[in-house]
């Protein structure tokens, strides 16, 4: 992986899966696609090239926000709902780290929505991944922001009445520069939308299709699933064709505003007629479509659906705190004290 | 000076006040005013009098904006209770001042603006000119807008502009009733506005007018006079709580080689602070204006983490917002500043008023056992202190602190004499080493139970902190109960060892005696000034401020023991007095509180404290 | 205007300005936009029919939030953000009430922020008027998240170094169905908005380019200006083409995946090649196009932009109830007592 | 009735604990197994004892859940301190729960597990079944898994489903020890699994195969009988305290007429109120789960402003996210009733714990002069009339109640003697009538100071209310300081005038005394127990168990003053006697406290008694 971030020094030496591994017990449960992830980390930290020293794994609450005492960085296992303000916090404040951010879909979506849509607004450059198991898992079972509509679960006895929240949406509606969707199930996957979301200047969101195997088991198995995936799943690549299928026989084209599925080879389609993906492009308004998509009639798209370019917030507060130290007059609290209107008892 | 005949009276203290409209720019002539007392030697007070609205309608009482200036050839303690010389811009200035002005008052009006119309808008049946209910007080009627504009006809400015300097002609005259120079007030406009010429000539020549006016008329029968005050020698400036809070921090980081954090988020009468903190980057100092009080509260939290000094400011209801992070800050052992800038409450309450009922807030609005140090404010120039102690205790001894101040310290200004950055006391961070083989996040030192701050990116000091309770020196998780009564226990004796590190408590007075006033906070000035008169009278009577709350002095019973009878007097219904009580259960102390978003008034402190003196 | 709403209990009598007029002192500084906002408001109630017991305004903290002391209905001014919440709960309990709220930018996307992405997803029945003058009114100048990014405020001497919401992008990202744009220098278009928010089943979204002229006097103006309008402004209207300029000259079309500004008469182009405004459409995507559109390059879209149908939150509360009463055997609190495992000690 | 011939034990009261990995069904076991001797006549409190994490890693002591049974033929008041039988599925459960056998208990073992992985797990160097360190204990090493599965050999069903009854054969012995009919067992799961006939006869099968295997072993040389407990006439079930608290609130809507609403958001251990709750649409409840706390107490706001009886529920870091709301329902003056079933804390502390930590915040935990209701509840089945007795004062008197129970109440279950709803007191909202030409919003009551709750839809009493501070009787914003003084003080007296309306602080013993125990909230079983323990002994101690503190009984001090010594018996470090000090402040007012997430075990009560007894 080519190195991205100037700012953060670099590992002298090869890091190992064996330098980001903590002493501590892993205890989720046995099955939980968090373990899967946490396995994605450790294979993901010592490629990115920085001194281990440098990352800092933040999170909130919940089975996936107890992350941080599982991976051997500096780290906080925060507050509920408050990960992103800590990160942003860590970020600003020491622009040298590599920040990370374990959440889950009640974390970030219920109680922490604000900070969540913020952090993004603002661009500041923090990795997020969200594990989105559709549930709170930690608190046993009550349907989360992201739970789809209909759903019995312990605080939904006839099914919930809520219309859940579609990630990828909620995060480009927030002005969102990086978002990528990868199954719990498929390391590779998950491995490299960590490592682009490492190389992206600002806010990225990895959003997991975690399972919770004990209150929401099989929540994304109909998209994700053995059986269900080469039907189901678009993975995205840029510069690349959308197609899928057994035998990628399946692609997406734009026909008016609509995105619509046609096979190749069938009605005169061919493999040139499919929309290519461009992560990079500015405008949200594809990537919005593509994040929308959902079977029946549609696969899911996972993979870096968007990774645009835009300023981030931690780089503008240097450069202002730049500005001003060359520019301004005071240099010093004992020139703050004695500049404006000042006068002299004898 | 001006080369009058007429007979000068000297004073020793002066309260003046400027009102009128919210767009007659009576905050702008009480900043000069107040610049020119300062200049001229007078120690004072200023605070700043808004309506909770921007803008209420012109000419409501509603829409009344003041500007008060205490000035005195003595030390100056409070923004002075009642007025000497009132100076009203229109009549709904008037009808919502006229109670402040002490009987024979001063009272300047432009009488242009008494009109039918703004009469009646400011809810006068008749002109309060000319039915006889201003007799008692010594009445100058000017036409102060026609002559305005009549002093600028030749300055080629249109009507409207120029009758929106008649605030400066009201000043002028005030220079002349004061026998002040004017040349004092035009330094203060060519300072400021030496790009624009013509602003500084426009405000020249309708100072000088109504200088030339008050020596003309004969209202004017004798000028004031404030001599100097006598004051420690050194470099002086006017500075207000809320920038001295904010300046207070910046010298902390500074001495204490930790980068400033602020996280914030804008609330009335917390704003300033942050705003000003806006301004020095070139200090290197962070602001993150964040998306509300939680966010402030956990970003700085964040920067902490890194080795900041993290601070975030607020007023009452984003303290209550703040609570369940402060938790966080306290069982992570981190430093914290949290400002609290009080105002009137419950809920939005008053906000732009002033009270002292966050205390019980700051002691014990969170879940479980959470001992914090709070510190509180007793000037505007002494926010500059407490800030900084603030920020010092809760870096060397790695727990929040919550600093009090309330919008009377907060939007009042006091005059500073500026120290040198090196003469403040050093600050001395627990930071831990790189590569430490020893290091655990929970360590202690022995004497103090603080633990060590190991800040990311250092080698070798990997950790991880967190809400759930931590095994003491390892920090990992543990639900085990014997370490959580030691947890507990730890954090709560953390705090009180502060006590060892900050001042005993003084008693201003004798240290035993019929009556111990106590106060703490921004009512200092009024408690001092009315136990003095007390003490002046004879009276057994001492007063002990308290600035540390929590811990209390190591000396607070001894204090408290001293008294046959102690009476707490708080802008409350009575906190500060229930947690002595809950310290120190002593059946002999009372209480003085006052709940009206005003401060105290020196007479009804010492009415308070010679009933209780006369009481068997 | 037609009845919608039939849950709510209309006026026997015809309603008149006068009946929602309050008599308290209108606070606010004079040429404040907030003032037409308030004629607008005024005007649309009478107007729409339901028993004026039936109307409650809920609203937060700011200039904007003091709204309810200004007319004469059942109202809350709650705290800071939460008007969104109060909203709900309001709305739930009793479905009966037309509830409208006022807030501002600060209000409900900065400390409000996450109550208002979720009364949206949800889709809860409460007509929201958002004052969006880009800046804090109430705390006297500070940036907020609609504030330009580089503007100079009390709290940004140096310029913001944040991106702002596009609300209309904010509400299409959290699933919003109802989402109109208004000057407020044009009270013809306000109230239109305002009818068709009181019609619209679910979450209404009203952002109103309101003028503070204190503190970020003439924000909209090179928009909503006299003298930029007919420029600078694209009104859309439900079936109608997308067309604006001092004749009518200009349109909308779409080419390939982006819209595009074409002159009618111009290079071939008739009225008939002019995208038609389709605010009924479940498709959010060219809604969120046009929210995004913006001067230079393209006008700034005002009208209703979106009002798509979807079930409401309250609405299904109540069938929830409705079947769980005929169909449950516990019927009162005695039979709730002894239901399940019970003896009898005698 | 097992027709046995091993010697039969009489016991007053017994102590049974299930402990195994969290997959073990150790709940269910104990539920049956509480169900059955509630079935028999015992009086019984259960108490569930979960891991924090939902499954950590299987064999681990972190991983292992607890159910706790305490029956008796006399009143039970606790859910015991130690242990008379303790059944073990597993070494890491025997690892982490032998510390609670009384020496010589019963201790079950399904000895199938105990292989050298598990044992090597669990943290154990050798087998403790072969080592000789549990000689003081009466060992039954059973093979239960083996015989579970053989048991069912001909069921048809799988090797691990069958694996998976094992805590059934376990169930099945302790029937045979304590001389119970499995009848009891069989009814449970045919009453439970009507649909499911399959699951009922596997269930069957186990259990008694477990019953015949305890008859025929060796180990068993004895049996337990407790006979039936004296009990009021009455039906009665089982519950606990969450689910009586969501009852009690039910009950209270029901009889007031005012419809439920619940805003609530999950958090440990409050969520079975919210989940409860979420069953009974039935009965009209509207429960909203909201994004966080704060939306959740704010549309409760909004719901109680629509005539709701509106409830929030939570946990100690929820409460301190709804303080600021808090404010604004009591300056609003509606009603509104805060549940916070407390935990360990500060900050997210030990969530799965029981703490009574909370309750300075729920006194003080708010910007400016906040007072409000404060309830607790002493025992599961208490939970059902304080829900009540909250709800209605809150109705009643317009103002906001906190309702403070913890997780020791929440999760804990006791007998319920279940009342009927007309016999509890009436509920009367001071409801606006239509069309009152008088109606003002903020006119209060003479006697009570209570305002009207106008109701939204209602003809002729439009109106706002907000949380800027109001003008009494009218209710338009009001800045005014006498005012303000005039609400601060309106609203403390409300508060305090419903001391009239709650019942007068009992006393459990003499009136005067040596010592009086004071404590509040769940800690009741545990120190009534103690004290009885004393008096029996003839000391001269009393009891005093508050369960309304804010506003205290009217005769509080009159109880006080009865004693000589008062010890305030507490978990946390000094809450409530801090707030007595406050109130009364008597120097002989000493604490006992203790921070650990534990009930207190009445021997440490009984301790600390004979201590401040002897003290002179
Ligand atoms: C302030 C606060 N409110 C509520 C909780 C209880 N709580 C802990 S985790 C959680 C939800 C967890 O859901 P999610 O973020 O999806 O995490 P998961 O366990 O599913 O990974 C809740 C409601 C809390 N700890 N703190
Ligand atoms: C909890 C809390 N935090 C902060 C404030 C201070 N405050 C009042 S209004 C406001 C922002 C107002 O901005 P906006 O919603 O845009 O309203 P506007 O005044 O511009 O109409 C702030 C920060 C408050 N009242 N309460
Ligand atoms: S409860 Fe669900 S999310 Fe939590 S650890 Fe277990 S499987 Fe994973
Ligand atoms: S400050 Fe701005 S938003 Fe507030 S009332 Fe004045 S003009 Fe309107
Ligand atoms: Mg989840
Ligand atoms: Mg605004």
């Amino acid at each position: 992986m080519d190195f991205v971030n100037t700012t953060i020094e670099r590992s002298t030496v090869q890091l190992s899966k064996a330098d980001f591994e903590s002493d501590q017990m892993v205890k989720w449960c046995a099955g939980c696609g968090a373990h899967a992830i946490l396995a994605a980390v450790e294979r993901v930290f010592p490629k990115i090239g920085y001194r281990k020293e440098n990352f800092c794994m933040i999170s909130g609450i919940g089975c996936s926000s107890r992350f941080p005492y599982y991976v051997n960085t500096y780290g906080i296992h925060g507050i509920h709902g408050r990960a992103a303000a800590i990160s942003t916090g860590v970020k600003i404040a020491n622009p040298k780290l590599s920040v990370w951010m374990a959440t889950g879909d009640g974390d970030s979506l219920a109680i922490g929505g604000n900070h969540f849509i913020h952090v993004i607004r603002r661009n500041v450059d923090i990795n997020i991944l969200l594990f989105n198991n559709q549930i709170y898992g930690l608190t046993k079972g009550q349907y989360s922001p992201t739970t789809p509509m209909g759903k019995v679960t312990k605080t939904s006895p006839q099914g919930t009445i809520e219309h859940p929240f579609n990630v990828g949406e909620l995060v480009m509606g927030a002005q969102g520069t990086f978002y990528a969707r990868v199954p719990d199930n498929n390391i590779g996957l998950m491995t490299e939308a960590m490592f682009e979301a490492a190389k992206h200047d600002g806010t990225s969101i990895i959003e997991i299709m975690q399972n919770c195997i004990i209150f929401a088991d099989k929540a994304h198995n109909d998209v994700i699933g053995k059986e269900h995936k080469d039907e189901n799943m678009l993975n995205v690549k840029n510069g690349q064709p959308m197609t899928w299928g057994k035998n990628n026989e399946k692609g997406l084209i734009l026909k008016d505003t609509l995105l619509e599925v046609v096979e190749i080879g069938k009605n005169g389609v061919t493999a040139d007629d499919i929309l290519v993906h461009d992560a990079y492009s500015q405008d949200p308004g594809v990537h919005l479509m593509l994040a929308k998509l959902a079977p029946p009639h549609f696969p899911m798209v996972f993979g870096v659906i968007r990774s645009a370019m835009f300023p981030t917030y931690d780089d503008m507060v240097e450069e202002q705190i730049k500005y001003a130290k060359e520019t301004s007059k005071i240099k010093n609290v004992d020139d703050l004290l004695n500049s404006g209107d000042t006068w002299e008892i004898k | 000076m001006p080369d009058t005949k007429r007979h000068i009276i000297e004073k020793e203290s002066v309260v003046v006040k400027f009102v009128g409209d919210s767009g007659d720019g009576m905050q702008l002539s009480g900043s000069v005013f107040s610049d020119s007392a300062a200049m001229a030697g007078n120690d004072l007070a200023t605070f700043p009098d808004f309506p909770a609205e921007i803008r209420a309608p012109q000419g409501t009482v509603a829409g009344v904006s003041g500007f008060q200036v205490h000035m005195g050839s003595e030390k100056i303690y409070t923004t002075g209770d009642l007025v000497d010389v009132l100076v009203c811009m229109n009549p709904a200035s008037l009808k919502s001042n006229i109670k402040w002005a002490k009987k024979g008052a001063t009272i300047l009006v432009d009488t242009d603006s008494f009109d039918n119309k703004a009469i009646e808008k400011a809810g006068y049946k008749l002109s309060p000119l000319s039915d006889n209910s201003l007799e008692s007080y010594n009445l100058i009627k000017a036409p102060i807008t026609a002559m305005t504009k009549e002093s600028l006809k030749d300055s080629g400015i249109d009507n409207k502009t120029a009758e929106r300097s008649k605030n400066m002609f009201a000043l002028g005259i005030l220079y002349f009733i004061f026998n002040r120079d004017t040349k004092l007030a035009f330094t203060y406009f060519e300072e400021r506005f030496k790009k624009n010429p013509k602003i500084v000539e426009i405000n020249k020549i309708v100072i000088q007018a109504g200088y030339n006016y008050a020596e003309t008329v004969e209202a004017l029968e004798s000028v004031i006079q404030v001599g100097p005050a006598k004051m420690a020698k050194g470099r002086y400036r006017n500075i207000t709580g809320n920038i001295a809070t904010a300046w207070g921090l910046l010298a902390a980081a500074e001495k204490s080689g930790r980068p400033l954090f602020l996280g914030s988020y804008p609330i009335t009468p917390a704003t300033e602070i942050l705003m000003e903190l806006s301004k020095h980057k070139s200090l290197g100092a962070k602001v993150f204006q964040a998306e509300d009080e939680i966010a402030g509260i956990c970003s700085a939290i964040g920067a902490s983490y890194t080795g900041s000094l993290a601070c975030t400011t607020t007023s009452g209801p984003g303290l209550s917002l703040k609570s369940e992070a402060i938790g966080l800050a306290l069982i992570t052992e981190l430093p914290l500043v949290i400002v609290d800038v009080q105002r009137g409450g419950p809920s939005t309450g008053l906000p732009t008023k002033s009270e002292q009922s966050d205390l019980m807030q700051a002691l014990f609005g969170r879940n479980g056992e959470g001992p914090i140090i709070i510190i509180s404010a007793s000037t505007p120039d002494d926010c500059f202190y407490k800030a900084y102690m603030a920020a010092k205790l809760s870096m060397e001894h790695m727990t929040p602190a919550i600093l009090l101040t309330d919008g009377y310290l907060g939007f009042g200004s006091a005059l500073f004499r500026i120290p040198k950055v090196k003469d403040l006391p050093a600050i001395k961070p627990p930071i831990a080493e790189a590569n430490d083989p020893d290091y655990k996040p929970y360590k202690r030192n022995a004497e103090t139970l603080v633990r060590q701050w190991a800040i990311p990116g250092t080698e070798g000091l990997r950790h991880r902190i967190g809400g759930l309770e931590k095994e003491n020196i390892t920090g990992v998780v543990s639900m085990d109960p014997q370490n959580h009564q030691l947890m507990v226990d730890l954090r709560a004796a953390k705090v009180e060892k502060i006590a060892d590190f900050i001042p005993e408590q003084e008693i201003d007075g004798e240290k035993k005696g019929d009556l111990l006033v106590v106060s703490w906070g921004g009512t200092f000035g009024a408690v001092h000034s009315a136990v003095k008169l007390a003490q002046d009278q004879g009276k057994s009577i001492s007063h002990a401020h308290f600035s540390y709350i929590s811990p209390l002095p190591k000396n607070t019973e001894k204090v408290l023991k001293g008294f046959k009878k102690i009476v707490v007097c708080e802008l409350n219904s009575g906190q500060f007095v229930n947690y002595l009580r809950m310290k120190f259960p002593m059946p002999n102390i009372t209480q003085f509180n006052k709940v009206q978003g005003l401060p105290f008034m020196i007479n009804e402190l010492t009415d308070k404290f010679n009933q209780i003196l006369e009481e068997k």
